[in-house]
């Protein structure tokens, strides 16, 4: 640590200007569904993988939109892809789709 | 207090936190977060300095060696502290009205006495006694304890 | 004699309780105290859900009313119930003698510039939703070219105990979510956000204009009250919000912003409800007699409501309202002419 | 019968020539590409068969598949004889043709050319009972062989007949390989019939020879003809590899290979290589492919798949991740090739990242009570409670103690993260599994969904443990007599779930529960063909208008004879039918449970 | 920007501020930090515009700091500042004025819930009686020392001697107002010009010639946070919000920062030097810091006084850019001489 003893401690204020949200429209363009969600919550309720583990498919989504792409994918880090967030959707997106295609992005680097 | 000017349905988000911290010290769960214990050394040096002299901050209490950011400008003043107010027209522990004048031992006993009546003394001590447990719990000495949440932070508050 | 009907207001409300009383066999008079008919609806250009054209709307509501006399510019000065009739001084000195009179005096919109970190007619970028309505009818009133980042910020003077307005005005997130499919539609690259904080598409064929939206037009909605507005360097505008889904705070530059002004009582009804001793809630709506059954009666003999009057209403709920008030008016006087 | 040409050799031969010396080097570059691929593992194994009794089996299979073609005849005889007949007639002609050098000009026995064109370089000096047998052999499956190419022809314009709906467009490759063909066997007959005066024939050459005499015997037309019949065989031989007809030859070395226990690990090479040239374009996929109800994915089905593959172009992924896995392709291929694990390691190998994903496992502990029985629900039967309620009453009713090891939130199977591609991070999954199913001591684990049974069955290693479906488990309860159905009036179909009727192979247990239960009736289309119920974990990007539309077209072959009840075994089939089915539908446990005496 | 926009909004917040009779309560920060504003400021009140402003010596701290850092309960802090009007209701005084922002939100937020909680003022009273005997009377108005200035700020300008303008250029120095966050945004109604556009400091600083610039960070915190600052563990975050305004701010190159709030001038003063240290950036247009003034001194620059004199060379940011610009003679020797 510096002399002060504290360092600046950074802004957690997304600016949307700069945000590069290029792994979320590419996930859009695989799974155009998830452009309808409306942040209900079913998903994240119904997850096999949500009793054991903090994952939620529905903040991953803000978090991606918001260019923030590592806490995104570490939300779904323990998804089992058992499919029941697409069968509970209201809009009927296919969340299992949009996490897969994720994953595999994330692995290209 | 920005907050307060614009809760659309007129709470204040700043006061209720304030009314949280206290409740926190009242039940004592402050003592089991890395903010909370840093209560400590606030009581220790804003009440020390009212009780002490009267102001909530004193001259020769705020060591540079504790704000290094005060910069050289800052180490300039507390090396020649008389001087410095001398020439700025300061009346440093003088008598009578002025700037950082000397408050007059009468006045300081009615704020002990405010503070003893209203409860904040008894406040005080719960901090104390508290923290002293921990920090025997923890095996620091005061000085050490008081260093530790002085200086401590875990950074994980902006994620 | 045929009994004449003083209807106050000429917006939707009064235009089709003149039409219905009309066919109902009564002289309907409308006092108007703007120069031209048609209220706010005049004003606009489409109209949610489907865009049908705010034009063809009004041209169906004045056709059939065009030879019901009309006094513009004119308000009620004094009514003194006389019998079973009214005595109605008229602004410029004009009087009429009816035996009910129907109040659908309509709403205001929420004047934006109170709010003031929104800095409605402080920074340029910054316009209301009918600014932006009479922009998209006529190109006049502000400019707007090529904005390649356009923010609406949904519950601007409603639901909103600061400036005294806490209810929902039930129409602005219709109609935000029907302008920024405009303003795509538009200027098509350019990237719109609507910051909401509950999104109510509470009618039919309202979540499939939503849905469009966000799959079609890809507009971004963000769940966060817009905190304030300023102006950077360059003049564009920009908003602080907290996405509270993602609970992270945001900031972002826009070229413009739209603001939905909500819907307030009528400026000049605390006036109007003196002179007929209506009863007024405290946010200046006309409070009916009996808000489930009742809506169309004043409490007052002889005095109806329709509209926008008592309260947030879209155009439909309108139109059927002054139905019923016509009807209202016409049970009314026809028991009346038997006692 | 001797000799005519002195050195044995003339110019027209050598188009042919160049042709097989060409399609011999690209079989044996391509074999020797295929096997080096393999793993040393994989290479033992094909070396244990080779020289094991097996082999005998592979031999029959080869003859089976690739010259009589069973398969397709079981299909459709007429779609049956068209490949028998051209196979196994030209195969014969060689065969016999090599048999004839042997016999009459055994020093030309290592001229690679000789026999084919055996007629032009002999002369028949006498009669003799052995030549006319062999050239009657010869005319007999020429004959066969046209026959197979005019049905060929037909087909081509009206595949009907085949009774195939749909098929594959054909490339330019294939056009020349598939034009050439057409004409190599009339070509070959115009030029024993021109010759057949000089070097003799049977009834079919000789019979032809006199009717075209005017201009057969003429000299200078001899050489034409002969150049031509070596130049389509030339040319046929050269577009081979470059056309769907390339899997005549890699046939036979793929089932080489699967008999002896290879089974594809790359998406691309080694057994994979070979299967994907294995692929005749045929389209009976196409028609098979439930996905294909809806005309656009049609295009999409495993053909194409396969052909993309080939090519090696990058749009094989839509195709890889839109299949629906259901595995009716592979049943219905009649090379058996399993596109549906090619397209899983396809999926496999997009996931390039291996890591431990699932830290929070070692977190839990389900602690679950000691009991002989142990059943698992799974993620999909947690929505549908309704199954695993009449189970339990059907459980308590026969008297069995059993313990819910999924009670509060289960560990997925591990499938569907398989299915996605992920098998790395699925095998924690199994592994957290196995662990807990172990310790519960349990002897027997009832499972109510085939996804997870199909699983537990072949990737889950159980010492001691019986894996059981509930169809399996209470078809045993009613023969032990533990339980009893009253017969009701109502008349049932059952829908085989993908994963357990194709997918594991029980047909019957399901059917017997009916039948006891009430009246059974057929679908048009089930056991090994039952129709997808479109909501299958296989497929990953289909959305819900397309899944809607395959459950649509299950339900229509299972109302073919209009039962008052669709009853299936799976908690994913029955959430997708019953959002849909007008009818009242049920999974087979309720059935029992509401029938019980 | 529609400048007549905010015209409008400043209309509607007119102030009520008395001329005379004022009962001044000093600053415990001003005093420690900007000793000199507040001599400044009574030698302009009382000797040069001869205003009746009276101090007692027995005045404490309102003991702000230490309530908004949770140090000690609501009432403590209610029975200090009842103190405080006890001693201004002897002095026979009735307008309050106080040298501090963060004391001013005190006095409002207490005035205000007494006014919403009777019970909690008589309560109050008997605590006060009982600790000190001394009984208290609620100010008739409680104004902050910089309405004052702002109120007379036309008064300075006549004695000025010097304006905010460039001297070369002529134009008008492009000035940064930070407002105390204590100052409006809990009451709007109790600071010039409400909540969102205070006008207090704009109002000084068009009298004496600037420029304001409105730049979006405007109403940010200085990012004192009292525990966040006091502990030098959570420094990171009072250091952070500087940091955004002056991000903010830069492109719009301010010439100079001028504020109410004694604590402000020294976190936007001293951070800038930490910065510096940190991170290796500066602002400002010859990006060799922007200096910050309290209204005090700005008032006393206009007036002609000398610099040394208006405890300017206690800034880490140096200030001697902006004199030139402004054209005010000094000699630079006796800065530091004692």
């Amino acid at each position: 640590m510096n002399r002060f003893g504290y360092r600046l401690s950074p802004s957690s204020q997304i600016d949307l200007d700069v945000s590069d949200n290029s792994l979320f429209r590419q996930i859009l363009a695989g799974e155009p569904g998830i452009s309808t969600c409306i942040s209900c919550g079913s998903c994240v309720a119904s997850c096999s993988a949500g009793v054991f583990d903090k994952i939620s498919f529905r903040k991953a989504l803000h978090l991606l939109e918001a260019g923030m792409d590592t806490e995104a994918v570490a939300l779904l880090e323990g998804c089992m892809m058992c499919g029941k967030c697409t069968l509970v959707c209201p809009r009927g997106i296919n969340t299992r789709h949009a996490i897969v295609l994720i994953k595999r992005k994330l692995n290209k680097g | 207090m920005s907050c307060i000017t614009r809760c659309p349905r007129k709470n204040g988000p700043g006061l209720i936190i304030q009314a949280l911290r206290n409740l926190s010290q009242e039940l004592g769960y402050f003592i089991d977060s890395e903010k909370g214990r840093q209560q400590l050394v606030l009581n220790r040096a804003l009440c020390g300095n009212i009780l002490n002299y009267g102001y909530c901050v004193y001259p020769r209490t705020f060591h540079y060696s504790d704000h290094p950011e005060n910069g050289p400008v800052g180490k300039l003043i507390e090396d020649n502290l008389e001087a410095v107010h001398k020439r700025v027209g300061s009346n440093l522990d003088g008598e009578g009205p002025g700037i950082l004048r000397k408050i007059p031992q009468s006045d300081l006993d009615e704020l002990k006495r405010i503070f003893d009546v209203t409860g904040a003394t008894e406040r005080m001590e719960k901090i104390e006694t508290i923290s002293k447990k921990r920090a025997k719990e923890l095996g620091l000495s005061d000085e050490e304890y008081c260093r530790q949440i002085f200086t401590i932070n875990s950074e994980e508050h902006y994620i | 004699m045929t009994d004449r009907v003083l209807i106050i207001g000429g917006g939707p409300a009064g235009l089709e309780a003149a039409n219905q009383l009309n066919l109902l066999g009564y002289k309907p008079v409308i006092v108007e105290k703007d120069d031209t008919l048609g209220g706010h609806l005049a004003k606009w250009d489409r109209l949610f859900p489907e865009g049908e054209s705010a034009e063809t709307v009004l041209y169906k509501l004045i056709k059939p009313v065009e030879h019901t006399p009309v006094y513009l510019n004119t308000i009620v000065e004094q009514a003194d119930k006389e019998g079973n009739h009214f005595r109605v001084k008229l602004s410029g000195g004009k009087e009429e003698i009816v035996s009910a009179i129907l109040v659908c005096a309509g709403f205001s919109l929420f004047p934006a510039e109170k709010k003031e970190e929104y800095g409605y007619g402080i920074y340029n970028g910054v316009i209301t939703s009918s600014d932006l309505e009479k922009w998209f009818k006529t190109g006049k009133g502000v400019n707007i070219n090529n904005p390649s980042k356009v923010g609406f910020v949904h519950c601007v003077g409603s639901r909103d105990e600061k400036i005294c307005n806490r209810q929902c005005s039930k129409v602005c997130c219709v109609t935000a979510v029907k302008q920024a499919c405009e303003i795509k539609e538009k200027f098509p690259d350019s990237e719109v956000f609507c910051f909401y904080m509950d999104l109510r598409m509470f009618g039919r064929k309202y979540e499939d204009l939503y849905l469009k939206a966000q799959n079609k037009y890809r507009v971004r909605f963000i769940r966060g009250r817009v905190s304030e507005v300023s102006e950077d360097f360059t003049g564009k505008v920009v908003i602080k919000a907290e996405d509270t889904l993602s609970s992270k705070p945001l900031k972002v530059s826009l070229d413009l912003l739209v603001l939905m002004t909500g819907m307030i009582s009528n400026s000049s009804i605390e006036e109007l409800s003196g002179i007929l001793s209506l009863n007024r809630a405290e946010d200046g709506f006309i409070e009916p007699a009996d808000t489930i059954t009742k809506m169309y009666d004043s409490g007052k003999e002889g005095i109806f409501l329709a509209g926008a009057v008592t309260g947030p209403k879209t155009i439909p709920e309108t139109l059927s309202e002054a139905r019923a008030s016509a009807l209202a008016i016409h049970n009314y006087l026809s028991n009346k002419a038997i006692q | 019968m001797r000799e005519r040409i002195v050195f044995a050799f003339d110019p027209f031969v050598i188009p042919f020539t160049l042709g097989m010396v060409f399609i011999i080097l690209y079989l044996s570059v391509g074999g020797f590409k295929i096997i080096a691929k393999l793993s040393a593992e994989e290479k033992m194994k094909l070396l244990k068969h080779t020289f094991s009794f097996a082999i005998f089996k592979t031999l029959w299979d080869i003859i089976a598949d690739c010259l009589l073609h069973i398969k397709i005849f079981k299909r459709n005889i007429r779609l049956g004889y068209m490949h028998a007949s051209i196979a196994f007639g030209w195969f014969m002609l060689i065969f016999i043709g090599h048999i004839e050098v042997m016999l009459y000009t055994p020093q030309r026995m290592g001229v690679l050319y000789y026999p084919v064109f055996f007629r032009y370089f002999v002369m028949k000096t006498h009669e003799t009972l052995r030549g006319d047998f062999f050239f009657f052999l010869m005319d007999l499956f020429l004959l066969i062989v046209l026959s197979g190419v005019g049905i060929a022809i037909y087909k081509r314009f009206r595949s009907a007949i085949v009774g195939m709906k749909r098929t594959t467009k054909l490339r330019t490759g294939d056009k020349i390989a598939l034009y050439s063909l057409w004409l190599i066997f009339p070509l070959r007959l115009f030029a024993e019939s021109f010759t057949a005066g000089i070097s003799g024939g049977s009834f079919l050459t000789i019979s032809i020879n006199r009717v075209f005499n005017t201009f057969a015997t003429n000299e200078s037309l001899i050489q034409p003809v002969w150049w031509a019949y070596s130049l389509t065989l030339g040319a046929f031989l050269f577009a081979l590899p470059f056309s769907r007809y390339m899997h005549i030859p890699t046939e036979i070395f793929l089932i080489w290979m699967r008999n002896s226990g290879i089974r594809a690990t790359s998406s691309r090479d080694g057994y994979a290589e070979s299967e994907i040239y294995s692929c005749s374009s045929c389209g009976i996929c196409i028609d098979a492919c439930p996905m294909a109800v809806k005309s656009e994915n049609s295009k999409l089905t495993s053909v194409y798949y396969l052909r993309l593959m080939r090519r090696r172009l990058p749009e094989s992924m839509n195709h890889a991740d839109k299949c629906l896995m259901c595995g009716r392709c592979v049943e219905m291929c009649p090379v058996e090739i399993d596109s549906c694990k090619l397209k899983v390691l396809k999926r496999e190998e997009e996931i390039s990242e291996k890591r431990l994903r699932m830290a929070y496992l070692s977190e839990v502990h389900t602690n679950v009570n000691k009991s002989d029985v142990l059943y698992y629900a799974g993620c999909m039967t947690h929505l549908t409670p309704v199954i695993y309620n009449s189970l339990f009453k059907i459980l308590q009713k026969s008297g069995i103690l059993f313990s819910f090891m999924d009670k509060d939130g289960s560990i997925c199977c591990g499938r569907p993260l398989m299915l996605s591609g992920d098998t790395y991070s699925a095998k924690e999954l199994i592994e957290k599994n196995r662990q807990t199913i172990i310790n519960s001591g349990a002897k027997t684990l009832l499972l109510s969904c085939p996804i997870c049974y199909k699983v537990f069955k072949e990737e889950y290693d159980l010492p001691g443990i019986e894996v059981v479906h509930h169809t399996e488990y209470i078809n045993r309860l009613l023969n032990e007599g533990k339980i009893a159905l009253n017969k009701s009036g109502k008349s049932f179909v059952f829908h085989d779930p993908c994963d357990l009727g194709r997918g594991s192979g029980i047909f019957e247990q399901p059917r017997e529960i009916l039948m006891k239960a009430g009246e059974l009736r057929f679908a048009s289309e089930e056991r090994g063909k039952s129709h997808c119920c479109g909501g299958s974990l296989g497929s990953l990007s289909l959305d819900k208008e397309e899944r809607n539309g395959i459950t649509k077209a299950a339900l229509a072959t299972l109302f073919e004879n209009n039962p008052d009840e669709l009853v299936t075994a799976c908690p994913l089939c029955y959430k997708s039918f019953k959002n849909i089915n007008g009818k009242p539908t049920a999974d087979i446990a309720q059935i029992v449970a509401e029938q019980m005496v | 920007m529609i400048v007549e926009g905010k015209k409008k909004i400043w209309s509607e917040y007119q102030k009520d501020i008395p001329d005379d009779h004022y009962f001044y309560v000093r600053s415990c920060i001003r005093q420690n930090f900007f000793p000199a504003s507040e001599k400044v400021f009574l030698d302009i009140v009382r000797d040069r515009l001869g205003l009746d402003f009276f101090e007692t010596p027995h005045h404490t701290t309102c003991g702000g700091i230490a309530y908004h850092s949770d140090s000690i309960p609501q009432e403590t802090l209610m029975t200090i500042v009842a103190r405080q009007f006890a001693l201004m209701t002897e002095a026979g005084y009735e307008n309050y004025v106080c040298s501090c922002i963060t004391s001013f939100g005190i006095y409002n937020e207490i005035i205000n819930t007494w006014f919403h909680y009777p019970e909690l003022e008589a309560k109050i009273r008997e605590l006060l009686w009982e600790a000190s005997k001394r009984e208290f009377k609620i100010p008739k108005s409680v104004v902050h020392a910089s309405d004052v200035i702002y109120k007379l700020r036309n008064k300075i300008l006549e004695n000025g001697k010097y304006r905010l303008v460039n001297k070369n250029t002529g134009e008008p120095l492009r000035v940064v107002e930070h407002i105390g966050c204590h100052y409006s945004k809990m009451f709007p109604s109790k600071g010039v010009g409400g909540a969102e556009y205070p006008y207090v400091l704009t109002g000084m600083a068009e009298a004496w010639g600037g420029t304001v610039i409105d730049y979006p960070e405007r109403r940010h915190c200085c990012g004192f946070g009292f525990r966040q600052y006091l502990v030098q563990a959570n420094r990171g975050y009072s250091l952070s919000n500087t940091h955004k305004k002056f991000e903010s701010m830069a492109p719009f190159k301010p010439d100079m920062i001028i504020t109410n709030c004694p604590g402000c001038p020294y976190f936007l003063d001293r951070w800038q030097y930490v910065i510096e240290e940190l991170e290796g950036k500066t602002y400002g247009a010859d990006s060799k810091g922007i200096p910050v003034f309290t209204y005090e001194e700005v008032a006393g620059l206009v007036l002609g006084y000398d610099p040394w004199d208006l405890g300017l060379q206690m800034h880490q940011t140096a200030v001697e850019p902006l004199l030139d610009k402004i054209g005010i003679t000094y000699n630079k020797e006796d800065k530091y001489k004692i």
